[in-house]
């Protein structure tokens, strides 16, 4: 066990694949001499060497493209997208090609890369160091979508990534890569991909949040458990694929769900959510389903804390949630 | 997959100085075939039997001059009109045909249209459709097998209009910088639909776009098989020696539409058809072996007609095989199918079992 | 009025707009000399010169690109993406600057590009000629989508859209682009951006679709009535923004939903509409809301007619979501 | 706005031949001023008195020269540096540093990172910050000011690094193609954050990528603010007579961080540095016009004097301006807000107004 930041995590989940599987690459921008931009990479290019922590050119398209072209020879790259905001210039490589190869080719050619990339805002980014892109991941068939919010989830989650088969983006919240320490198991132990966790126990309301919205969801809950509301808070975890079976579980309990996240509201991950509830729980519905979100705007600079959901939010949706119907 | 190669001669372990008498003529007899694919596919689009096809007539001395140039363990990343590069590296017209059907002994299960198919036994990567994104795989490719000191090369293969991508951009500029063992084979067919060279940049040659890389780039006259295969060769030498990647324009012409769904005469003369079809490689391959005496017409017609046999037999058997079965659908997403592709996978088969969907 | 297909209908819009205005200008692939591969621009480059119909490069990042550059300048350019497919090259110009120009400048560059692309399967065109990528689009902050279904919606859409500030993307059902002709209104007759229409009246159960989904559902819809279901059949037309007030109205009557696209289920847009229904028409809803969708695999080939919604199985969803509850 | 120019003599409607030393004077009191910015927002940055700051320190030469061969119709596409090129244009300091702090009188309304500003009545179009984005947006502008006849060049600014994005490839492509009398240039500051140049791409020099567009390249000292003062006024001729798009690159130094969040010393040695800070473009100047006698000592102090006071003042200023109000949030995404969006307006004026956020 060691305390460790999420940061730190993600750094010694990298380092201890790299350590067990010399298949392990590591590629992207300022990652190597300089460790990554938030020092994910610290020290890897070090003890691995520049050929296995490579500091590549100025392309997404060309960091992904290359990925998936090393994936295919049967090594297991790790690229990393310095923001989030900026994987669009590989989406074709991703959602045409990543997302398909395995498909496309009837199962000849599996393509797995895990793709690495800090997300979100809280950080006074502006629209474009902030954003939560993850439902266009999440709507595009053939990926795996995996946000942990704490230290030991960070590095089981990327050590089961990476031990994985299949294409993985791992979005880390950005946000908290240094709010709080955390336990962390030494060695490899994996977090399953495709579980839920229930970080709190609860029966009135059941809220859904990952990534950087953990926090202030379970300070809700917090708050709420004051005024006599028991809120169950669950963590995704992956948002694809999906734990069903405890999103449905929870809400087949408590009857009404708030779903939290940090990207805009219209067609973001929470509407999934919700459909699925309106679907399959809709008989232990007893109230509005809630979003408590990103407005429908780019990601602000100056008003940011007026953008991101914060406690507050949680707590007052939750509050009309369970007082409704 | 059927066993049997097409290749009559298959192309040798380390390609020689120059090609015999006995590879030219073999190569001439692949050339054969890949026109007589054509035609005979473009008959069955046609008469729909298939569904679409995207011909390769008049870069056929570049495909097979090319893909005799390569090593059996050198990874090849097709666009969509590689069907010659298949032959000669191997793949047999059987599996090529299957895929045009989507039948349910098709390698990629019935998944994509004809033209885009794949044989990981022969390194040869399933294709897509959008243009370039083979170009930066084959790099990462090719720095993956140099990081295990593997003695190969990957080629990715495209055409002229390609060259306007994301991918070769970034591909070429990735290569330079890590010295990938990597050729980019441009086949430039004077054409990306109906836009015509000039128009797709203004560059004097798609080869010199090689120095904004600071690689080797090479122009080629891609009607001459025997001159393609002599700078792949080096090409292929130069980068396993280390002298990085090498950017080979082969300059060629797409004498037929760009595909089933197009119809060249809306954007080009029929003066500039008939002027290229004079330079068929074809014919000129043929003549070139005639006059050596290394061909004759007998033989030539020989060639012509077992390759419609044999491409009589594959399709006979194509259409005999049933469909890819409805299962499928939910095949090779993933490692392991999610809870959540089984439930649509059952709510499919229900869906079937009542009739609400015909199979 | 003429009777036009609905790709004649896009051709005869743009020529309108192209008409009207001088700075309505085309560029995409192939669009000039050989009309586009759809022939939706056919004749448009004889009439208009190739200085307002452009044949491009072959690239998606330079067509966005640069119509952005134009409609900065003042110009009203609508270029085209050949398929939707091939719209992610373009992406990371669609996503961080045609949405985000207005914002992100205080106003100061509108930036009012009209998108346009094919979209959808059904023309055996295997994964790459047969995507629905609205979803994506929907989910970004700062653009309108359009998907029309009729040969009038499809003129006067597009008008609409040409007259519009903002960014309109705008796809075409390539399916249904020859398959039914229509009466057009001719001239300048717009349909409004952001209302949906009730294309059938009902008292059921609400059918949504969209698109090429339409006639599948308007024939569900027939079905139904032989069994005695009543439905409704509203064709968004707007994807974002969205009619919610038609949306909600229909499901307050009928109590019951049924969502038709042909994208992927999972995050797909249909997820949003029963999100909103889980929000705000919870007290009206009797049956859990049901999706009729692509399934959440690539779009395949051979097995299209497996993957694409039919009337069979949008009356089998709308059946059992009618006797449930 | 406000409405004072900082421009001690605004650039010349047409640039002339060669600068005189009123204009070279005046050029090197912009530079003065561009460096003051310079560290007195790394140290508001430091203070936490704004969030973020990039600095061009080593750039200066480069941006004046280059901007002051430009007419005011021109159209400007910066990157996230040219802090200096929107002095020359005649942007009021005041302004810039307003959006720094993202204030009430910010133009760009709080919504962005401080140096990612614009200024549409000076065309100084607004910053992002994914690299390259601006370079097919410069060209698709040039495109259309060629098509209705104006007589003007856009212009779009970006580093070494930015060589490698899809953008860079597309609008060079353009450009070249539909002969747009559009101007790219370089800063090749040798860094991308922590790549040196030689690791960006293979190519000897970043202008002759050129070449694969089929335009003209040129390397310039970017370091002598006469020499590209030149070359762009050339490029711009070029531009607008006929002779297509230039690429230009200029060659200078990044003297300080990436931005406010790099550490250089991670990357790069200190004797590197001290090399450069040897050809620091003020220092030389500052030394040529006083050999020339067109510059006093005292006078320089003055220059450096009264950057500082200008910027204390309008530091004041933008510290005393309130913070936008919160239903800017909601504005500018359309041209009229959606139903849903005043509902999202409404929604966030409730919460306010109940306490659960705080403005
Ligand atoms: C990204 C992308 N955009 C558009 C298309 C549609 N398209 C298919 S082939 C083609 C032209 C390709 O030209 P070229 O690279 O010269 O190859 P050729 O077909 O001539 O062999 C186009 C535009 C595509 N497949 N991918
Ligand atoms: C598409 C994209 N990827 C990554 C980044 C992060 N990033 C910001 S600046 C920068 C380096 C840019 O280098 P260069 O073009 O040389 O400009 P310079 O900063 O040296 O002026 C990087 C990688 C970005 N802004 N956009
Ligand atoms: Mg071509
Ligand atoms: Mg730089």
């Amino acid at each position: 066990m060691s305390e460790l930041t999420l940061v730190q995590a993600v750094n010694r989940g990298l380092q201890q694949a790299m350590r067990a599987d010399p298949d392990v690459v590591l590629l992207g921008e300022d990652i190597g001499v300089n460790g990554g931009v938030f020092r994910a990479t610290e020290g890897l290019q070090k003890e691995f060497g520049a050929d296995r922590v490579i500091d590549t050119p100025l392309s997404e398209t060309g960091i992904v493209g290359t990925a998936i072209g090393m994936a295919l020879y049967g090594l297991k790259p790790v690229p990393e997208i310095q923001f989030q905001d900026f994987i669009y210039p590989a989406f074709d490589q991703i959602v045409s090609e990543l997302a398909k190869f395995r498909y496309r080719s009837g199962g000849q050619y599996p393509c797995h890369v895990v793709l690495r990339a800090p997300y979100g805002g809280g950080i006074k980014g502006g629209l474009y160091h902030s954003q939560s892109a993850e439902a266009y991941f999440a709507h595009t068939s053939g990926l795996k979508v995996v946000i942990p919010s704490t230290p030991a989830d960070a590095k089981g989650l990327l050590l089961s990534a990476i031990h994985d088969e299949d294409p993985v983006l791992f979005f880390e919240p950005k946000r908290i890569y240094r709010a709080v320490t955390g336990e962390v198991p030494d060695g490899d132990v994996r977090v399953p991909i495709g579980t839920a966790s229930i970080v709190r126990d609860g029966t009135d309301v059941s809220l859904f949040a990952y990534g950087a919205m953990i926090p202030p969801t379970l300070k809700a809950a917090e708050s709420l458990e004051s005024e006599g509301i028991s809120a169950e808070v669950i963590d995704l975890r992956t948002l694809s694929p999906l734990d069903e079976k405890a999103v449905l579980t929870s809400v087949e309990k408590t009857g009404r769900a708030v779903i939290v996240h940090e990207a805009p509201r219209f067609c973001g991950y929470g509407a999934e959510l919700a459909a699925i509830l309106a679907e399959k729980a809709f008989f232990s519905l007893k109230a509005p389903i809630q979003r408590v979100t990103g407005w429908d705007t780019p990601f602000p600079y100056a008003l940011e804390h007026l953008y991101l959901p914060n406690a507050e939010r949680i707590v007052h949706a939750a509050r009309s949630t369970a007082r409704a119907g | 997959m059927a066993e049997a190669s097409t290749t009559p001669e298959a192309s040798p372990r380390t390609p020689a100085e120059d090609l015999s008498p006995d590879q030219l003529r073999a190569a001439y007899r692949l050339m054969v075939l890949a026109r007589s694919v054509d035609e005979r596919c473009l008959a069955l689009q046609r008469q729909g039997r298939i569904g679409f096809y995207a011909p390769l007539q008049g870069q056929e001395a570049a495909q097979v001059g090319c893909a005799w140039a390569l090593r059996p363990e050198d990874w090849i990343f097709p666009a969509y009109r590689e069907i010659a590069v298949a032959l000669v590296r191997g793949v047999p017209l059987q599996a090529i045909i299957d895929q045009f059907y989507g039948n349910a002994e098709d390698e990629v299960k019935g998944r994509q249209m004809p033209n885009h198919f794949g044989y990981r036994q022969f390194r040869f990567v399933t294709a897509s459709s959008p243009v370039g994104t083979q170009i930066t795989q084959a790099v990462g490719t090719a720095m993956a097998a140099k990081m295990r000191k593997e003695p190969i090369v990957t080629i990715s293969f495209f055409g002229d209009g390609t060259t306007s991508s994301n991918d070769f951009h970034a591909g070429l500029n990735f290569a330079g910088v890590f010295q990938a063992p990597s050729i980019f084979f441009i086949q430039n067919n004077q054409w990306a639909i109906s836009l015509p060279r000039e128009r797709q940049t203004r560059s004097a040659t798609l080869a010199e776009k090689a120095q904004a890389y600071g690689i080797a780039g090479v122009v080629v006259d891609g009607m001459d098989l025997s001159a393609v295969y002599r700078v792949v060769r080096e090409a292929r030498e130069r980068a396993l020696s280390g002298g990085g990647p090498t950017l080979i324009e082969a300059q060629v012409y797409r004498l037929g539409p760009h595909s089933t769904s197009d119809d060249p005469k809306r954007y080009r003369t029929e003066a500039e058809l008939a002027e290229w079809k004079g330079r068929d490689p074809i014919a000129r391959m043929k003549q070139q072996l005639l006059s050596s005496g290394d061909l004759t017409e007998a033989q030539d017609q020989e060639y012509w007609g077992e390759a419609r046999e044999q491409l009589a037999s594959v399709i006979k058997h194509a259409e005999s095989v049933p469909p890819v079965a409805p299962s499928t659908l939910f095949e090779d997403l993933f490692a392991r199918p999610t809870p959540a592709l089984e439930e649509q996978r059952a709510e499919l088969e229900r869906l079937l079992s009542e009739g609400v969907v015909k199979p």
